[in-house]
């Protein structure tokens, strides 16, 4: 007879406020193999766990169950503790008694029925738990990072620092993502290329650091410590090793296409490098706009390379990669502003994004870091800048704040102030959430030393009339409405996640929220983890964040990484697969719906009547397999079983739930 | 209890197959969200919905259950890749079977629940028992005991 | 001002709830109605304000205002709200309230002859008497 | 009819005296009018023991899983009609059968003859053989005389919706094709879905409750191949041994279920059940779904294509909101 012990947790008053827990552990003596009932205020607590460990030992307990919270929540903490008591881990089985149970009913009566159910079903469970033990598995010490910018050059030079080698990806030809197109920061207003470029040198020369620009991952198999990734390396059609970057071919390249990385406001030629600093300083050939893939004339830039670097039969190349760990940190976009026809986006050049005025506030910008009226070329003297279009918005936009608009929308009426002492800042704002270090002080400075006007209000309606722009807003506080004729308009654009993001996602089975960006495994305890164990986040990818917390969290995913490369083996999940070969028959279906390729083909021997012969069945590899059970169902005698989940432990919960 | 009477306060009996990433953990932050909903499902955590095998459902009925739900990942989240694919062709096949053999299709239901939808999982948990309700205790596949 | 529970959740206001199907709770205080609306200077009070002043509990206030019965019920604020409150609905159900007490019409038969020879067309005098008279 | 049965004997006779194979399977004459046993030849001289005429219904495939497991190396020869290719097929699919160990000899069939359609019209009194000549039936009594019949009339009906009478699996094919003329199939199906819920229950609760769970359907389907039955099984224990309402239906429910997308529609489960419970309307039933759902899928005509439930399209419907 089996002597199980039933552990209920008051939760403090989240499961005793509904729950009757003195009825709970009354009941939970009368069920059959039940030995010991007891409960304490917080099971998950020191004095909890002592309790656990002390009552195993006395009552020479040989299963456990736990009547508390979620088992994704403490279920690790309470096998720790039986295991301290030498007890298996695997022959401890949770109760959910507080997500599913105390917190969504309030009648107690129906609350306490419900959770004697439920420790009913976790000890029929527990009954039906066997022994498991985890297996070690090899890793393969090396990391990929996805995404060039800031956070994924972080992590790369964190994980290389430490002696593993990494493979940097990034899909367009340069790596420092959107920093490289930034002018300042704030809120120290350092120079964004001055910071970020030698952080660019140094991950490409970085002797553990392989970069893989204009490159991406086409297809991710395997599981943590032992990731397989198909990386396509786009064709460049120019050689990297011949190119001295000197730039005479795209001087020549008649073919003039709109520039991403200026944002559309100036274009740049077919053959390009993105901007000055780009690292590699190497050239890309963009097939969609180059009048030789389009019409097979020209090869200008061939002839006038002296290199000779430029290759237009180059060849896509498939490269396959081994990886223990994976950081993610593929960045965000601008919201497009379609949505929003009361600001005139896209019909009048001087309506535009922060992001184009960064640009057109740097140096290495289309005007040389002069800021022009697109529309004239005249500078700028009325400026008025628009916070939240499109973010806190729930009808046409994103419900959530884009966190970082305040600021540099602070930065840049700082900007403007130092390019144009004459010029005048108009914000209309909601709030101005200035949450981080000297954040506060820096927007008092653009508002008591740059003169920068805060209306607290939206505004209406931007409509071009003559030069000028004719912006209708209000300023709430005075209760006024407000006019400005401006010379330029501001848009603070929402911050959204890239376009393929969930293309991503479902190549690494990473989750995501309504809005595509990566859910992480818990929002406050494991913010650079994600479900899929081995994934690590860092950046925008996972939220709208400053660069700050970007690179606080690249560093944060590249210690995650090392916890896993600094092992020689790791210890596997023991909920797997496992075979009956007496009950196999050969079929091998489960190979064709097992996802992970973890199920083989094996020839047994078998005495049958006195005559040895031989026989087919099916074998699982307990590395490779991650316990999802589609074989166990498509196995219809029943030979394939889940460790963990069994047949015997989900029937034997079927038949105690239904009591 | 006379049957009509039984009728009058039958509380139906739901057991809730959820997969452990998605559903199950939809069902948790409805729960963080101190959303409320009726307490007749009882949760059964398996790893993914291809876990559910059609044995487990019919046991279900056979002991008592008026409606069994399976829930899952949507199809293309799913954290096992392709797990929700063959659990969707398989439960498919099995509700029309159901069907077929006269159990109202109102008993057995599918939801592609994510672990950000604790709004939709209340929502199913609230909805499914009504209509149970409407149909009355299971008495087709239910076992002697 | 005196801000009270009672006048925070006066019958009134659970009226104009029920009428106008809204939460004025929901509103921010962002300005974007007041700004997007086209008969704004001609408003005692704001589009925002009504808002701010029914989420005080002051609705006498908005029911002496004028703004009411300028709103012309264009949508406008509607449409362009982040919070999707639908202010127009809101504004109505205020005029509907007041329209029910007895003998609270706006428009009375005799005034027609002055305003028609004004100018009015005649159909915005039918609509108006739909609108603004019991 | 008469050279068919000639030539599968010589044929027995030619490959057994060569010894390109090791055993012949084939029918011979059973003890009563309408039974026809497999027979397993092994020398031969026995060969004249074989036989073929329209009531050889037994599928001959499913006896290769005792051969082909206990004959290590040796070959097989096979005579199967169009289902019984189908069913081995099937069992080649399930990796049951060794393609290379077994010489298929395919039998164009005209349809078997349904010998409770006899009895109902008491034609089977001293009934000694029946033979098919063209449209006809030859009904040969003891006492000599015969009697002529329209064959259609008594016909099993899974031979009338038959979609495969010429064996889709031969080394080599014995006489010529026959035309396909399949009645429509799911007839049976679509009568039982007008009815409510309720009403269907309780048909199929008063056929169950006949079963006595003697296994035959499970026995004789070629799907159903497994070594150690799941039903057989004592921990965990799936299914109760009583066999009441409940374990009945748990039973009939699960096995058409592991037989989905891998029924041949043989029919011979209906065809052996003792108690004359429709089990094929169950698979039709199946049958019909995986085609409306899933596409149009026969088992048993292509081992290699992938059996519908055990694969997936990312953008399959779902059947979860009918009512």
């Amino acid at each position: 007879m089996r002597r199980i012990g039933v552990f209920i947790c008051w939760c403090g008053a989240n499961i005793a406020g509904t729950v009757d827990i003195e009825k709970v552990v009354e009941e939970s003596k009368k069920i059959p193999g039940v030995a010991y009932a007891g409960e304490y205020r917080y099971m998950c607590s020191e004095i909890g766990q002592d309790m656990i460990r002390d009552t195993i030992i006395e009552q020479n307990l040989d299963r456990v169950v736990v009547a508390a919270c979620s088992p994704r929540m403490h279920e690790p903490t309470f096998r720790r503790a039986a295991e301290s008591a030498g007890l298996n881990p695997y022959l401890v089985q949770m109760a959910n008694i507080r997500e599913h149970c105390s917190w969504v009913h309030k009648d107690e009566e129906e609350a306490t029925r419900k959770a004697v159910a439920l420790v009913r079903t976790a000890v029929a469970k527990a009954s039906r738990s066997v022994e498991l033990f985890s297996q070690e598995i090899p890793v393969e010490r090396r990391a990929l990072v996805l995404g060039g910018g800031i956070a994924g050059i972080q992590a790369a030079l964190d994980i290389a620092d430490a002696g593993y080698e990494v493979d940097l990806v990034e899909k367009s030809p340069t790596i420092g993502g959107r920093m490289a197109q930034l002018d300042k920061t704030f809120p120290t207003l350092d120079c964004s290329a001055c910071i970020l470029t030698p952080k660019m040198v140094d991950a490409s020369s970085h002797p553990n650091i392989n970069l893989f620009t204009w490159s991406e991952v086409e297809q991710v198999e395997g599981y943590v410590g032992n990731f397989t990734v198909t990386i396509r390396k786009k064709a460049r059609f120019v050689d990297e090793e011949k190119c001295t970057g000197c730039g005479d071919c795209f001087e020549k390249c008649p073919s003039k296409v709109d520039s991403e990385f200026d944002e559309g406001l100036v274009q740049r030629k077919a053959i390009y490098v993105p901007f000055p600093q780009a690292v590699p300083n190497v050239p890309v050939i963009d097939k969609e706009n180059c009048r030789w893939f389009v019409k097979e004339k020209c090869r200008v830039c061939e002839k006038v390379c002296e290199a000779e670097a430029v290759d237009l039969e180059q060849e896509d190349e498939l490269l396959e990669k081994r990886y223990g760990a994976v950081v993610v940190a593929t960045g965000f976009d601008v919201l497009g502003l379609e949505e929003f026809g009361e600001f005139n986006y896209g019909k009048h050049p001087d309506i535009i994004t922060s992001l184009e005025f960064e640009r057109l506030v740097n140096a290495s910008g289309p005007t040389g870091g002069k800021l022009l009226r697109p529309s004239n070329q005249e500078p700028p003297r009325n400026v008025v800048f628009v916070q939240c279009v499109g973010s806190r918005d729930k009808s046409r936009g994103k419900p959530y704040c884009s966190k970082i608009c305040c600021m540099y929308t602070a930065k840049h009426t700082v900007l403007l102030k130092e390019k144009y002492p004459q010029s005048q800042a108009y914000v209309f704002y909601i709030d101005v959430r200035t949450g981080g270090k000297d954040f506060e002080e820096f927007h008092r400075r653009a508002v008591e030393e740059n003169d920068a006007i805060y209306l607290r209000g939206q505004v209406g309606k931007v409509f071009p009339e003559g030069d000028k722009l004719l912006v209708e807003g209000v300023d709430s506080l005075s209760g006024k409405t407000v006019q400005i004729e401006a010379d330029m308009v501001v848009l603070a654009a929402a911050m959204v996640p890239r376009t393929d993001a969930p293309e991503i996602a479902r190549l690494l089975t990473l989750g995501t929220d309504a809005h595509s960006f990566f859910t992480e495994a818990h929002p406050k305890l494991r913010p650079v983890e994600t479900h899929s164990a081995g994934v690590f986040l860092a950046g925008a990818c996972q939220g709208p964040k400053d660069i700050p917390e970007a690179v606080a969290q690249a560093s944060g995913s590249a210690s995650k990484a090392l916890g896993i490369l600094s092992k020689e083996t790791l210890l596997s999940d023991p909920c797997v697969s496992k075979v009956d070969e007496s009950l196999c028959t050969g079929c091998l279906m489960c190979i064709d719906v097992c996802p992970y390729h973890a199920i083989t083909e094996k020839t047994i021997e078998e005495k049958v009547h006195g005559e040895v012969v031989k026989r087919v069945v099916a074998e699982v590899n307990e590395a490779v397999c991650q316990g999802c059970g589609a074989c166990s169902v498509a196995c219809r005698p029943g030979a394939m079983n889940v460790k963990g989940f069994s047949n015997e432990q989900i029937l034997a919960e079927v038949d105690a739930v239904c009591l | 209890m006379s049957v009509a009477r039984e009728e009058h306060n039958f509380e139906p009996l739901i057991v809730a197959f959820c997969c452990n990433w998605c559903s199950y953990a939809g069902g948790d932050l409805a729960g963080t969200s101190r959303m409320s909903y009726p307490p007749n499902a009882r949760v059964i955590r398996v790893p993914c919905s291809s876990r559910v095998s059609p044995n487990f459902i019919l046991r279900a009925f056979q002991r008592g259950a008026d409606g069994v739900l399976v829930a899952g990942c949507h199809p293309g989240d799913c954290h096992y890749i392709t797990g929700n694919y063959h659990a969707r062709r398989r439960l498919s096949i099995l509700r029309r079977f159901l069907g077929f053999m006269g159990v109202e299709p109102e008993r057995f239901e599918v939801h592609w629940i994510s672990a950000s939808e604790g709004g939709k999982f209340a929502e199913v948990m609230t909805e499914m028992p009504e209509k149970i309700r409407a149909l009355g205790p299971n008495r087709k596949l239910r076992d002697a005991r | 001002m005196k801000v009270t529970i009672e006048s925070l959740r006066s019958d009134i206001l659970k009226d104009i709830a029920d009428i106008s199907g809204e939460n004025v709770a929901e509103c921010y205080q962002c300005g974007k109605c007041t700004a997007a609306c086209p008969v704004n200077q001609a408003m005692d009070i704001l589009p925002h304000q009504v808002l701010r002043l029914l989420q005080l509990g002051l609705v006498d206030e908005v029911m002496n205002s004028k703004t009411i019965w300028i709103c012309a019920s264009c949508f406008t604020c509607a449409g362009r709200c982040p919070r999707d409150v639908d202010l127009a609905n809101v504004m109505e159900a205020v005029r509907v309230l007041l329209l029910r007490e007895r003998g609270a019409s706006r428009i009375k038969a005799e005034d027609m002859p002055e305003i028609l020879r004004k100018g009015m067309p005649e159909q915005g005098i039918v609509s108006g008497f739909r609108k603004y008279a019991k | 009819m008469k050279n068919l049965q000639d030539t599968i004997r010589e044929i027995a006779a030619q490959s057994l005296a060569r010894g390109e194979v090791e055993l012949v399977i084939g029918w011979e004459k059973g003890d009563l009018w309408w039974q026809s046993y497999p027979a397993f030849i092994e020398e031969e001289k026995e060969a004249d023991r074989l036989i073929w005429d329209p009531l050889c219904v037994p599928n001959l495939s499913r006896y290769l899983l005792q051969e082909l497991s206990e004959m290590d190396e040796k070959k097989i020869a096979l005579f199967v009609k169009g289902c019984d290719a189908l069913a081995f097929n099937q069992l080649l699919q399930d990796n049951r059968t060794v393609r290379e160990r077994v010489v298929l000899y395919g039998i164009p069939c005209d349809g078997l003859v349904d010998p409770s359609k006899l009895e109902r019209e008491g034609l089977d009194r001293d009934l000694q053989e029946v033979e098919r000549d063209g449209e006809e039936l030859v009904l040969k009594a003891a006492a000599g005389e015969e009697k002529r019949v329209p064959a259609k009339d008594y016909l099993y009906d899974k031979c009338l919706t038959c979609r495969y009478p010429n064996p889709v699996a031969y080394d080599q094919m014995l006489g010529e094709t026959v035309p396909v003329e399949p009645e429509e199939r799911f007839t049976g199906v679509r009568k039982l879905e007008e009815l409510d819920y309720e009403d269907r229950f309780s048909y199929w609760a008063e056929q169950f409750s006949r079963c006595i769970r003697c296994f035959a359907c499970r026995n004789v389907c070629p799907a159903c191949s497994c070594i150690k039955c799941v039903f057989d099984l004592q921990e965990p224990r799936w299914l109760g041994k009583a066999t009441e309402p409940s374990e009945n239906a748990f039973y009939h429910i699960i096995r058409a279920y592991h037989v989905a997308g891998r029924c041949v529609d043989c029919g011979e489960c209906s065809r052996v059940c003792p108690v004359d419970i429709p089990l094929q309307e169950l698979n039709r039933k199946i049958i019909l779904d995986i085609n409306e759902l899933y596409g149009e899928y026969d088992a048993g005509v292509d081992p290699e294509q992938e059996a519908p439930l055990i694969t997936y399209k990312t953008d399959d419907p779902a059947a979860f909101t009918e009512s």
